[in-house]
């Protein structure tokens, strides 16, 4: 069904298709299952942390916490498995505990205290890549054959492998797109972003929706640290420098906008995979210096958008409603 | 009590100023030597005095910064646009034999056609802010590189040094452009319509267009604005060690300068703007960082501390705590009558 | 026929780095190469992307200059069972050796130790030293760290009395070295120890703006050996700084012709570095502008 | 009047009893000691003029504000709502003043929001829309509930809110002003529905400017004054005369209440579209307007009066037609070239193009004049001052001072000062969308009086309006509007609501 609010993750997926056509054209190996395996890993991680980043958004708010939540998070897993010697499946669900624990808390100092949640969010990225470095700041290898099996464990279709992260992926993703569609939270979600003053004289709980946001954030941000340390076993302090602008240009670029109540949590996946797409075309042509691969990656960006816009323009022409 | 009562008009306001004083008092008290401050060869020396110096380039981000975020816009590649201008003034220093005037003029040029291409994609073209921006934010440093050829670029200029660490009337220069910048920000905002017409545009887009303000062309305005001014923190900086480090200069400065904006009360939906407050909350960035570094806590707790006494702050100011504040206050009267 | 080599570099944070980056490329230009190069904006997860790219492209070899020291075990493995191998660049690995055919590079802890010796001998031995560190938690830090550790250990007049990061830059360094010298005194301090050339450049102005002499007042010494760093020097402001030779790449690429001719080649290969003084300061700034 | 004689009479228990509620804000005082109760099953009108505090009032119930002081007992027990949503769970359901639905959200998932329909757990959406339409089919909307809602017209959103209230059930029903933007068959149907929720022995309270609605439906009637409480008295038994001083606390001289404008020459056209108009927007239509001549503009909800001054004001950009202004032909694609060529415009939907919220009541007063001189000739502070003085007082805009928000001033209030910021830019030719939207009745009085006069002195004014009385008793020449289209002009002496009323119908 195509209306009006689909139309700009619509043209988000043309524009990511012509791109992906274009590599495919280009270079030798870009089509193909093997690089298109090696997409869903490489971008997992970014992907679950822009699910999550897309609740936010969509609820008016923005969590900036979620690169050293990735950090501390894995810094925390190499604590608990090299330092304390637990089982990593142990590990991971204490981490993901504590993620989810600090989301809540930083939700609830932003509903509760009605602090802007840009400057929550900033101090929890502080004091969460802080904790880190308390943790450890040293690079760890965390060495053990359940992570290894972990991150080892994959189904081979053709050339390409869908392992385990990228699996993780996929389901995070496809419990976002249900939760945000198919449950009353998701709906809240898009109401408090829509207009919160509106919802909260419709007898939403913003209280309650603003936390719960900040805590699935949290939570999706817990599973790409995890994510990220089965996938290199390894944890060092710098890991995730910067992943939160990534993951809200991701969500921004899957079609949904920054003032909140509009978009799809997909959207999170396509402008992921987009970001994935533009670095492997640089990759693949190997030819640009440091200076020309950052003016390169903008350039491309805003064409992009650009194309995302003409799109969006032609297909309201087409689609618009005769009277 | 009067006192108090006058003070308390506006707790928005008062709020980032007696959070500033208390945290130098606080600190004072710990620390007594963290608010001394010496006559020592016709210059003023100090802790405090180190952070009004460096507070100057946050700051004048800020004040762009501030005017950007009034339209309901953002702007992140103010730290690449430090890194840009610092190159091309550096680069103008080394290479040419351009006045100093010249220099700088072609500098402040720079940041504003930055800016005005970030104005253009947000009001123009209609791309969302955080992204037009950022877009710039990721290749603007790269532009940097290229001026340079990659390399950081070290000059010797007499005019740079007293930009960078030079006294008038005993006060550093660099406070005296700050000062000078704000005084005039604040005359051009405030003695023109264009404070009124920002404001509007930023609250309430639709309404402003309804009423014959040209949005756009005042959203453009803003990010000129704010990128003119990162071109002036990027020459102070660059002035400040007579060197252009492109790969490093600016990096996370757009952080701090948003930062200042909302620690001064400024609101990320737009609106109300407060040009001398954003000062502050650039001072109070500038005095954590100071006290961490002179306090000998260990570096792994810097952002720890950094992260604790900002949250303090905000807890403090919050609408909920004053108005928990207040309650108190009228039971307790309410007690006593 | 002429090899396909691709080159996965950290980024350009410093002007070192692109230096290097520079020079190995114009050593694969000169040997004809196609050379394919990627830079990962200070990411491993990039660089990892980066080497999957090259793996599908089935280039002839891997340059790595690897961000960080863990994490590499699985896509090693991958470009192993493509059958292409990998050289390290700059720094080593915690992997299993195996994955890669040899690591090109200078000794982090070798240049901690020898920037301590430098300094046990000009003070001969009794020094309170100042550290200016660059982000908390680079390995080349934790490394040179421990390396000077060790020599200084030696000396019980030598200690560390403050650290701080100054980020890498001389901004930094000098917003750094103010706080120092207002809080420890300029009088209580006899050295500085920064862990790059910018952070010390900066270390300098802040000592001159307090009215002391950089280089006689407070020693200060980095490592790095950017051109900037000859100028200070020369104007009489620091006094050593370890050269990290950003000529890496010709090494690499012999080790990589080897092992591609059969060869068995060496798992440890270390580029020489050495100490520059300020006498030799304006000869080298001239050459290497 | 101490003991009134409404509750003497009844002994049931009321549903609602509320002692001594009190609510200030900064510097004003919007509730002091209100008493009184609403039975079951009854209407109640809650009137008083703008800024009395009937809003503050709603929203203290539904616990929205927290309340200074007082009690409230639903069916005999203390009720302390929290916010809204724990109002509804007591069974206190309400449609506050301004339409307050999600924009960006469709209707559907507006109507079933905390209350959609499930299947395995998960909501349905196919249920949602059939439940959705249901519920708009008690309104008598017609509209594809899958559209999000700022497609829209205020009006249309005002009916969805309706129906969303109507759709919970409650035992207590609240609608703030739901009729402001109605049109008469609408609000018959509203009125409908109300009788027949109050016969299933449901309580409403219902909020309205207009005296006559006041008279068809409620029961009894409470008024408010300054957020004091000043009586309750039983419908039926209080002359219009009597409730208009209860509100204005002084009598008002009978509401001249003429049988229309003269119609004037139209030898001296001030402004004239030929075939103007929009694909997929609006039909061509061809209007003039003289020189000091009202033109009404009359038509069913959606029938296209909004597009047409959107159209005019360059809003919206017309794909066909010409227009002139003052003998000068225009093109005009901009509200600020509109503004340049002498036009004003106070659009329908206030809250979303009107107000700036966090702006003071002296800016948003000034905001058209400043955009009309250009930033670089700020008007001085005094001369501002002056000018809002004059205007609040001139159209007795109830507010402390002219610095407060103007977010913080009642909705009626609100009104007016948008419309006192054309009034300062002198236009030649004045377009009125709904200006009397939520305006009391002394207030709107006063400003049919001041359009009078502003018409006199030459302005020309081109006003919509849903209420037909009100065009009937100042449009000189009233312009029909049905189907995006123009369908008939009537002046002079045709003009009067049976008129009107029968060519809508056509
Ligand atoms: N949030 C607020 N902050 C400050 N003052 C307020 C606020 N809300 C209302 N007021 C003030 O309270 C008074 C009562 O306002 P209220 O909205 O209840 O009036 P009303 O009777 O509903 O008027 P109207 O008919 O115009 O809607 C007004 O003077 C208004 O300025
Ligand atoms: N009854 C309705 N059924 C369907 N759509 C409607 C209805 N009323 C309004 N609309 C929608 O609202 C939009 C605005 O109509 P417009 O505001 O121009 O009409 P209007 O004559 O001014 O009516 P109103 O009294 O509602 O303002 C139209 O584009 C139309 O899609
Ligand atoms: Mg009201
Ligand atoms: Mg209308």
């Amino acid at each position: 069904m195509i209306s009006e609010r689909t139309l700009p993750l619509l043209s988000a997926i043309a524009v990511l298709l012509i791109l992906y056509g274009y590599g495919s054209f280009a270079y030798n190996g870009f089509f193909g299952l093997r690089l298109a395996g090696y997409l869903l890993t490489d971008n997992a991680f970014i992907i679950v942390t822009a699910v999550g980043m897309a609740f936010v958004i969509l609820s008016g708010g923005i969590d900036l916490s979620v690169g050293s939540m990735i950090a501390f998070i894995c810094a925390l897993m190499a604590f608990l498995v090299v330092k304390l010697n637990l089982h990593p499946l142990w590990a991971i669900l204490i981490s993901v505990l504590v993620g989810t624990c600090f989301g809540t808390i930083m939700g609830t100092i932003i509903a509760v205290f009605k602090i802007q949640p840009f400057i929550v969010t900033l101090a929890g990225m502080f004091m969460f890549r802080g904790l880190g470095y308390v943790i450890n700041t040293q690079q760890v290898k965390i060495d053990h054959p359940f992570m290894t099996t972990l991150s080892d464990f994959g189904v081979y279709i053709g050339q390409g492998e869908l392992n385990f992260v990228a699996m993780v992926m996929l389901v995070l993703l496809a419990v976002g797109v249900i939760v945000s569609k198919y449950t009353r939270f998701g709906h809240n979600v898009y109401a408090i972003g829509g207009d919160s003053n509106s919802a909260a004289l419709l007898g939403v709980n913003i209280t309650g929706t603003t936390i719960r946001v900040y805590a699935l954030s949290g939570f999706y941000a817990s599973v790409a640290g995890i994510l990220f340390a089965v996938a290199t076993g390894s944890a060092y302090p710098e890991v995730g420098i910067a992943v939160e602008l990534d993951a809200i240009s991701a969500v921004v670029l899957g079609g949904t906008l920054l003032t909140g109540g509009v978009g799809y949590v997909f959207g999170a996946f396509i402008g992921g995979m987009t970001f994935g797409v533009i670095q492997q075309l640089i990759n693949f042509d190997g030819s640009l210096n440091a200076a020309s691969t950052r003016i390169v990656i903008g350039v491309l960006l805003l064409a992009f958008i650009l194309m995302q816009k003409v799109i969006l323009i032609w297909a309201r022409k087409v689609t618009a409603k005769p009277v | 009590m009067m006192n108090l009562k006058g003070l308390s008009i506006n707790p928005k306001i008062w709020g980032p100023i007696l959070s500033l004083v208390a945290i130098i008092v606080i600190m004072g008290i710990i620390d007594p030597g963290f608010v001394r401050i010496e006559f020592k060869d016709g210059r003023f020396y100090g802790s405090l005095i180190d952070v009004l110096v460096r507070a100057t380039p946050t700051a004048i981000i800020a004040l762009g910064m501030a005017v950007v975020i009034g339209t309901r816009g953002i702007d992140l590649s103010v730290g690449s646009v430090v890194a840009i201008c610092g190159a091309v003034a550096a680069m103008l220093i080394t290479e040419t034999d351009l006045s100093f005037a010249s220099v700088m003029v072609l500098s402040l040029a720079a940041g504003g056609v930055i800016g005005m291409l970030n104005g253009i994609m947000v009001s123009y073209i209609g791309i969302q802010p955080i992204i037009a921006t950022l877009i710039l934010m990721v290749s603007g440093r790269g532009i940097a590189q290229l001026i340079t050829g990659g390399r950081s670029v070290s000059f010797d200029s007499v005019a740079m040094d007293i930009i960078g660490s030079g006294m008038f009337l005993a006060i550093p220069v660099r406070i005296w452009i700050a000062a000078g910048l704000l005084l005039l920000t604040i005359l051009v905002m405030r003695k023109t319509a264009i404070g009124l017409f920002i404001e509007s545009v930023g609250a309430n887009a639709r309404a402003s267009r309804y009423v014959g303000i040209e949005a756009r062309l005042f959203k453009m305005f803003a990010y000129v604005f704010s990128g003119i001014c990162a071109a002036l923190a990027g020459v102070i900086l660059i002035a400040d060690v007579g060197i252009a480090e492109i790969n490093r200069l600016g990096l996370w400065l757009e952080l701090d300068a948003i930062l200042a904006v909302v620690l001064a009360g400024g609101s990320l939906n737009g609106g109300r703007i407060y040009l001398g407050l954003t000062i502050i909350g650039a001072l109070i960035i500038q005095t954590l960082t100071t006290i961490i570094f002179s306090s000998g806590v260990p570096v792994e707790y810097n952002l720890i501390v950094k992260a604790s006494i900002i949250l303090a702050v905000l807890l403090v100011q919050s609408p909920t705590t004053q108005a928990a504040i207040k309650d108190l206050n009228m039971k307790r009267k309410g007690v006593r009558t | 026929a002429e090899l396909t080599v691709g080159f996965v570099q950290t980024g350009s944070e410093s002007g070192w780095r692109t230096a290097f980056t520079n020079a190995t490329k114009a050593e694969a230009e000169a040997r004809g190469y196609d050379f394919k190069f990627a830079d990962a904006q200070g990411k491993q997860e990039n660089q990892i992307k980066a080497i999957r790219s090259f793996i599908v492209q089935g280039v002839d070899g891997i340059v790595l200059a690897p961000l960080v020291t863990t994490g590499w075990d699985k896509v090693l493995k991958e470009a192993d069972r493509a059958g292409i191998p990998v050289v390290l660049v700059d720094r080593g690995l915690d992997s299993d050796p195996s994955l890669y055919v040899t690591s090109v590079g200078s000794d982090f802890t070798m240049e901690g130790a020898m920037i301590g010796a430098w300094m046990a001998v000009e003070t001969e031995g009794t020094c309170d030293i100042v550290e200016l560190q660059g982000a908390v938690g680079a390995d080349a830090a934790i490394k040179r760290q421990a390396g000077f550790a060790n020599v200084i250990e030696n000396f019980p007049g030598m200690q560390i009395i403050a650290s701080q990061t100054g980020s890498w830059s001389s901004t930094g360094g000098k917003e750094v070295m103010e706080s120092f010298l207002k809080s420890i005194g300029g009088e209580n301090i006899c050295a500085v120890w920064a862990h790059n050339d910018n952070m010390a450049i900066g270390a300098a102005q802040a000592i001159k703006e307090a009215g002391l002499q950089p280089s006689e007042d407070i020693l200060i010494a980095s490592v790095d050996a950017i051109t900037d760093i000859f100028k200070t020097m020369a104007d009489g402001e620091t006094n050593v700084t370890l050269e990290l030779s950003p000529y890496q790449g010709a090494a690499a690429f012999d080790a990589l012709e080897a092992h591609l001719a059969g060869e068995d080649v060496p798992k440890r290969i270390t580029v020489p570095g050495g100490l520059f003084y300020p006498e030799t300061a304006a000869e080298e700034y001239a050459r290497r502008k | 009047m101490n003991m009134n004689v409404a509750t003497a009479v009844d002994e049931a228990p009321p549903l609602l009893s509320i002692q001594n509620l009190s609510k200030g804000f900064a510097g004003v005082r919007a509730l002091d000691d209100v008493s009184f109760s609403i039975r079951k099953g009854e209407i109640h009108a809650l009137l008083g003029e703008n800024g009395a505090g009937k809003s503050t009032f709603i929203k203290v119930l539904t616990g929205v504000y927290s309340r200074d002081a007082g009690q409230i007992l639903f069916e005999g027990e203390a009720f302390h709502a929290n916010n809204s949503g724990h109002a509804q769970s007591l069974g206190v359901s309400t449609v506050y003043q301004e339409v307050n639905l999600i924009p960006t959200m469709t209707v559907t998932e507006n109507l079933t929001l905390l209350n959609q329909p499930r299947r395995f757990g998960l909501i349905s959406p196919r249920k949602a829309e059939q439940r959705a339409r249901e519920m708009l089919e008690r309104v008598g909307l017609n509209i594809d509930p899958s559209e999000q809602l700022d497609h829209f017209s205020i009006a249309v959103q005002q009916l969805i809110a309706i129906a969303r209230a109507l759709g919970t059930k409650a035992k207590l029903l609240i609608l703030d002003e739901p009729t402001a933007s109605l049109d008469a068959d609408e609000v018959s149907r509203l009125f409908e529905l109300m009788t027949e929720l109050k016969a299933q022995g449901i309580s409403i309270i219902f909020v309205t400017h207009f005296l006559d609605q006041v008279y068809r439906i409620s029961d009894r009637i409470t008024v408010l004054r300054n957020g004091q409480y000043v009586d309750t008295y039983n419908t039926a038994e209080l002359p219009q005369s009597e409730l208009i001083r209860a509100m204005v606390g002084k009598s008002l001289d009978e509401l001249s209440k003429d049988t229309g404008a003269e119609s004037r020459a139209v030898q001296d056209t001030l402004f004239a579209i030929d075939q103007y108009g929009k694909q997929r927007c609006l039909e061509p239509v061809d209007l003039t307007v003289a020189r000091g001549e009202i033109v009404g503009l009359a038509g069913m909800l959606g029938s296209g009066r909004t597009e047409l001054c959107n159209l005019i004001f360059g809003v919206d950009s017309v794909d066909s037609g010409e227009m002139t202004l003052a003998g000068q032909s225009q093109s005009i694609r901009s509200p600020k070239q509109a503004i340049d060529a002498g036009m004003a415009y106070c659009p329908e939907d206030r809250k979303v193009d009107g107000i700036v919220a966090e702006l003071s009541v002296r800016e948003n007063m000034i905001l058209a004049l400043q955009a009309k001189r250009g930033w670089l000739r700020p008007i001085p502070m005094a001369e501002q001052k002056a000018m809002v003085e004059e205007m609040i007082d001139r159209l007795s805009i109830k507010t402390p001072n002219m610095n407060k928000p103007i977010g913080e001033l009642s909705g009626g209030n609100q009104q007016k000062v948008i419309l006192a910021r054309w009034l300062l830019t002198h236009p030649q030719l004045l377009l009125l969308d709904e200006p009397t939207r939520g305006i009391d009745v002394g207030a709107h009085h006063d400003i049919i009086e001041i359009m009078n006069e502003l018409c006199e002195q030459g302005m020309s004014l081109l006003v919509a309006s849903s209420e037909l009385e009100e065009l009937v008793v100042f449009a000189h020449r009233v312009a029909i509007m049905k189907d995006r289209r123009k369908v008939k002009e009537l002046t002079g002496s045709e003009i009067s609501q049976q008129s009107i009323v029968a060519a809508i119908a056509q």
